[in-house]
């Protein structure tokens, strides 16, 4: 088995949708040539031509409505937004069409396309390059949201993503592209839409996080087992729909949660998660359920970006909260 | 490559076809009229009416195929309907009944789109995944006057002519965006010229002639067919009433516009003097075909009206193609609230 | 004091704004001459002429992107969204740019403003224009939400909106538009932005509602009586930032807490409100807080309108669910 | 009305000018050379190089009065620098930093908006402010070619248009949209004739002469302060090294393209060249120009680097007039974990 970090799973993935299904078309900004800014779509231009694999105008709710015209009409397209925070002008297409096209039609017409964008910060890039605005799309009915934190996952969830009959919004966690290896099977594989993954299993108290933020955890969940905690980590791999019996199960036998992520706290994935826990599992709550997010201020300038973001000290902080209530 | 002038009819029709469309065109304004009278008595929800702009839309119905495509704004029920979608499925649609959006099969109208200018680059999209098929159906994509003020419109005409498309985007140019007139959404005379922006070929056509739609339209798709790319039609009209009923047009207009619009250029008039004067038609053929048109609307009327109430699984019925879990258990809790439905 | 309903109140509030302050300037489609299409800017144009009172071409991200460089070079525009669920277009220059131009200019440019949008379902009205999005702009940081549930506070909203240094989004709850009237001064007041009411005093359980709900819950609040429990019922009016005192000492009183909203359940606002007392009152919790949305389907078309959004009954549910728990 | 063929200058400036713009010319591509230079060496972060577009840049600065307003895009270092905004600033702005995006008071350069195209809804609402108030300063908001595509471009030139503002809508088109050429762009031959969509005057002009450029914006700014509205003005040009230094253009373009660029149409050779020809300026001039271009820039170089370590409460600082208790909490969290900065 070959040994790929995220963006060459990513690459690998595509590289065998496009050869299994002749419905897939990949379209976006400088993914022909170029490969892409980040090179996920690197060879895959002179490898299946120009049809398949689109560069198209500056455009992303050009890109994401034709993407709409295209699934209806019986392709499967891959949109590739440039960055997570890109996607903004493409917010109505996908919030008024793709997530509505089944309903609409009911069932007449269909949808399905995956969204692929990378999210986060941590690479030193300029301004709203670094959004990660997650939220919005999990309070959208019809939309799936998935967010792979590893190479295997990446290639797995991605496949999975194309062969769900609904739009699914693919984030990937662009800080670690080329953080580590894993090995990736060569062939089709699939990892399960709506399955989060317990990475670290624990007794004292349950950690949710994803993508960027996982390893984040894990070096956190360390540094909290010199003070004699027993963090269990769980990789959440799907937003959209949340894996409630994982995420309920791991905080009934803990007694104590803890939610990460990078995008702003309020509202954001760590409310739902925590009300989740709220309805499921109160009764099992030693203390309250954290959370650890951006703060509540705009994203700044890459010089602060490090301190914007969780890193271990600030989570192990958070778990010293719960654990010490 | 860009006629800004009105384009008028060049050529005329086989007589028996004018008669089906001077035919069209009377169902079509029948069938407005009903709907705006069953809003007024309550029997359906608002609607957005379209007299005046028969010849438009009956144009460019008759100058498509089977195959084609269309993706619709709120006010194209009369190509639709010439286009193969039930008179029923539309006053539906207007009851706010999910049936109201969807197409037979094989009959290839997208749902209606409410945000303006949305729909343009689906149209775009569908129209380049038939040439990536090789297909040859073509797409038309319908916006009005104000719609050219919207990104996606933007958007969608650069990647149409980008991409070569068979793709026509046809604007019917009735003056208005509900309340605000051509001359305070662009300064410029035409929407017409606005194709050349994009390197695509713009037409501009007198909406009240029918022929003169179906022949500019009948040009476009043959283009598009035959790898032509791009057309982006004006059809200059007129709505001779308010922009929906729950709208005043009295408020922002005098009525001796519409008046004027009504005496003068009259698309239903128009033709049927045309066929007068071909001496293939005269009152008595025209009550009768108005009365065979009553006959026709009623029945798609009673079959609208007489249809069971919602199914109020329907909200979650086509949601995903499978129910997540927390969808599943809200279907559960509205059944337990507020009956089955239709549930088995 | 005359007695107005809610859009007169709006329309009142606007005058106030346009009467005292030169730099107010409302922009929007078909509010000039057409007086918008509810009404709430009749007459204005008369009054004040068509340089403060402006019809726009028909394009969202047009009306607030300029509104931000007029709000930048010294004017407090007052753009009009015909529909809440018509600002999508609008999303990428609120949440890059309104929300952001004090931070990014580190105080050296300001947007003030105030984006007002009629939201939620009801009228019987086409698919789209009864969307409730606040959650969007509540996870956004830069941004004030507010949303009045009758017509005093809704000139006094609009009024502390408008004197806010910073922007502002508020929602006008259409269905309830003309549903009553109230006393509302002639001259100029304000209702502090981040201040809840508690609008009925109730020891057994707190209901948070905001807007169109608050009616809804009012009469729940009422079945709720017949079956012995005393409801409090307290009025949000400013969703962002929340109101945490009022919020955390409601429920620290009764122990139980139930949110209520139009917009889709899933990581909506009852999400953040659930995380909120979950971070603050979690032990004097005596059952889960309970949310009462919209279901997590794309809102319906209008048949089905009544049955999507919350009604007195499924709130009473939802009353009996966290009272019987 | 519109001018589709390249304009090339039609008059001479004052010898003093040329000498005044050439000067400003090589500083800018001096800041330039170092900014990328200081990218490779780690001391700042990615940076979007501007090298062949002087003239372009150079030549609209000048045609500016400190009253009016610029609205960039992350590639406008050299007019920025001719208005007003000091290099150290925009060294900073590339080295992640708060400051790097403040302007001086009374230098009206709005902080650089990354999404594109998302700025020019900006530069008409200001200029439209400007025009309400009767004030005679004039906006430029900036764009490349690849941003044509968005609709914010299309919003805005519409907005400007109809509503006749004191705007000038200012294209540097050098070919690419990163890897991008135009030609995947527009289905147009120019950017210039997209301006005929609006009503508004379209002008192409050569952007590697900066008298052309000059005299096309000065005339547009005229133009705009006496009430004559708004112009959109293509300046044909080419960045000569990558997209930013994240980019390698060699994966996307043959070198040769450029080196022709470079050979046959810099931008400070040319002008070079006419002030040899003028006999104002000869080889020992030029190194005195340069050497003191690259003090200039040493200096602000010094400026940025050795600036203080940015003090991370900024990141509450400016989030709101005055911090809700949220903020307020999480600031405290953020000085309990990472220290105060220079919080008192
Ligand atoms: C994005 C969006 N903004 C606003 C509206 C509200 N609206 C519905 S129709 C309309 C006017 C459309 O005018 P035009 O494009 O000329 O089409 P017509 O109604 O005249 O056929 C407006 C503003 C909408 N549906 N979508
Ligand atoms: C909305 C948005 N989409 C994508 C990007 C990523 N991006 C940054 S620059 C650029 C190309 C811009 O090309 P052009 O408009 O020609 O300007 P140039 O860089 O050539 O000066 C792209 C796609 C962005 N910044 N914003
Ligand atoms: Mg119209
Ligand atoms: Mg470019």
């Amino acid at each position: 088995m070959a040994k790929l970090n995220i963006i060459q799973a990513i690459t690998d993935g595509l590289r065998v949708a496009l050869k299994e299904d002749e419905r897939v078309l990949l379209l976006g900004e400088d993914i022909g040539v170029n490969g892409g800014v980040f090179r996920a779509t690197e060879g895959l231009q002179a490898e299946f031509g120009e049809q398949r694999v689109v560069d198209t105008p500056l455009a992303e709710a050009g890109i994401v409505g034709a993407s709409v015209g295209l699934a209806v009409n019986g392709m499967l397209p891959i949109p590739e937004i440039q960055f997570f925070g890109f996607i903004y002008p493409a917010i109505e297409q996908i919030v008024c069409h793709v997530s509505r096209v089944r309903m609409r039609s009911q069932g007449r017409f269909t949808c399905p396309m995956v969204i692929r964008a990378p999210y986060g910060g941590g690479i030193r890039a300029p301004e709203l390059h670094g959004d990660s605005p997650e939220a919005f799309f999990v309070h959208q009915p019809g939309l799936k949201v998935v967010c792979p934190s590893n190479p295997y996952d990446a290639k797995g969830l991605l496949l999975a993503a194309l062969q769900d009959p609904d739009p699914v919004i693919f984030m990937e966690p662009m800080r670690i592209y080329r953080a580590f290896r894993d090995e990736v099977p060569e062939e089709h594989y699939t990892v399960p839409i709506g399955k989060a993954n317990v990475v670290k299993e624990g007794k004292d108290i349950s950690l949710f996080a994803y993508g960027t933020m996982l390893r984040v955890s894990l070096e956190a969940a360390a540094m909290a087992k010199e003070q004699g905690w027993d963090v269990e980590v769980v990789d959440l791999r799907t937003l959209s729909p949340l894996d409630r019996e994982t995420i309920v199960a791991s905080v009934q036998k803990t007694g104590r949660a803890i939610v990460v992520h990078e995008a702003p706290k309020t509202a954001g994935l760590g409310a739902e998660i925590t009300a989740l826990i709220n309805d499921e599992a109160l009764l099992y709550l030693e203390a309250p359920v954290g959370r650890v997010g951006g703060y509540d201020a705009p994203q700044p300038l890459f010089s602060l970006e490090d301190i914007y973001a969780p890193d271990a000290k600030r989570i192990l902080h958070g778990i010293e909260k719960v654990m010490n209530f | 490559m860009n006629q800004t002038e009105l384009y008028t009819a060049q050529t005329t029709l086989p007589t028996d076809q004018l008669l089906e469309m001077y035919k069209w065109m009377i169902t079509v304004r029948h069938f407005d009229r009903r709907a705006v009278n069953l809003q007024r008595s309550g029997r359906i929800g608002t609607y957005a009416p379209l007299e005046g702009q028969e010849a438009a839309q009956v144009g460019c119905g008759f100058a498509l195929e089977k195959q084609d495509w269309l993706f619709p704004t709120y006010r194209e029920h009369g190509v639709s309907m010439v286009h193969g979608l039930p008179m029923s499925t539309i006053y539906m649609y207007w009851n706010g009944r999910p049936e109201g959006c969807v197409a037979p099969e094989g009959v290839n109208i997208f749902p209606i789109a409410v945000p303006i200018a949305t729909q343009l680059p689906h149209a775009v999209g569908a129209a380049w995944a038939s040439k990536l098929k090789g297909e040859d159906a073509v797409v038309v994509g319908f916006l009005g006057d104000g719609a050219t003020s919207e990104g996606d419109f933007h958007e969608a005409m650069n990647f149409a002519a980008v991409f070569k498309v068979p793709v026509i985007i046809f604007c019917q140019n009735n003056g208005y965006a509900i309340s605000v007139p051509m001359r305070k959404q662009t300064a410029t005379e035409t929407m017409a010229e606005k194709a050349a922006a994009y390197g695509m070929e713009g037409v501009r056509v007198d909406g009240q002639d029918v022929v003169a739609v179906y022949e500019v339209m009948k040009k476009a798709a043959d283009k598009a067919r035959t790898g032509g790319g791009p057309t982006f039609v004006e059809a200059v009209t007129y709505r001779y009433g308010s922009h929906t009923t729950a709208d005043d047009h009295t408020r922002y207009r005098d009525s001796e516009e519409s008046e004027q619009w009504r005496n003068e250029k009259d698309p239903i008039d128009r033709l049927k003097k045309q066929l007068i004067d071909l001496g293939v038609w005269d009152e008595e053929k025209d009550k009768a075909a108005w009365d065979e048109a009553d006959q026709v609307v009623q029945k798609a009327i009673d079959e609208a009206l007489s249809a069971d109430p919602v199914d109020h699984n329907r909200i979650f019925d086509h949601a995903f193609a499978e129910l997540p879990w927390h969808l599943q258990e809200q279907r559960e809790e509205m059944r337990k609230l507020y009956g089955n439905g239709g549930a088995k």
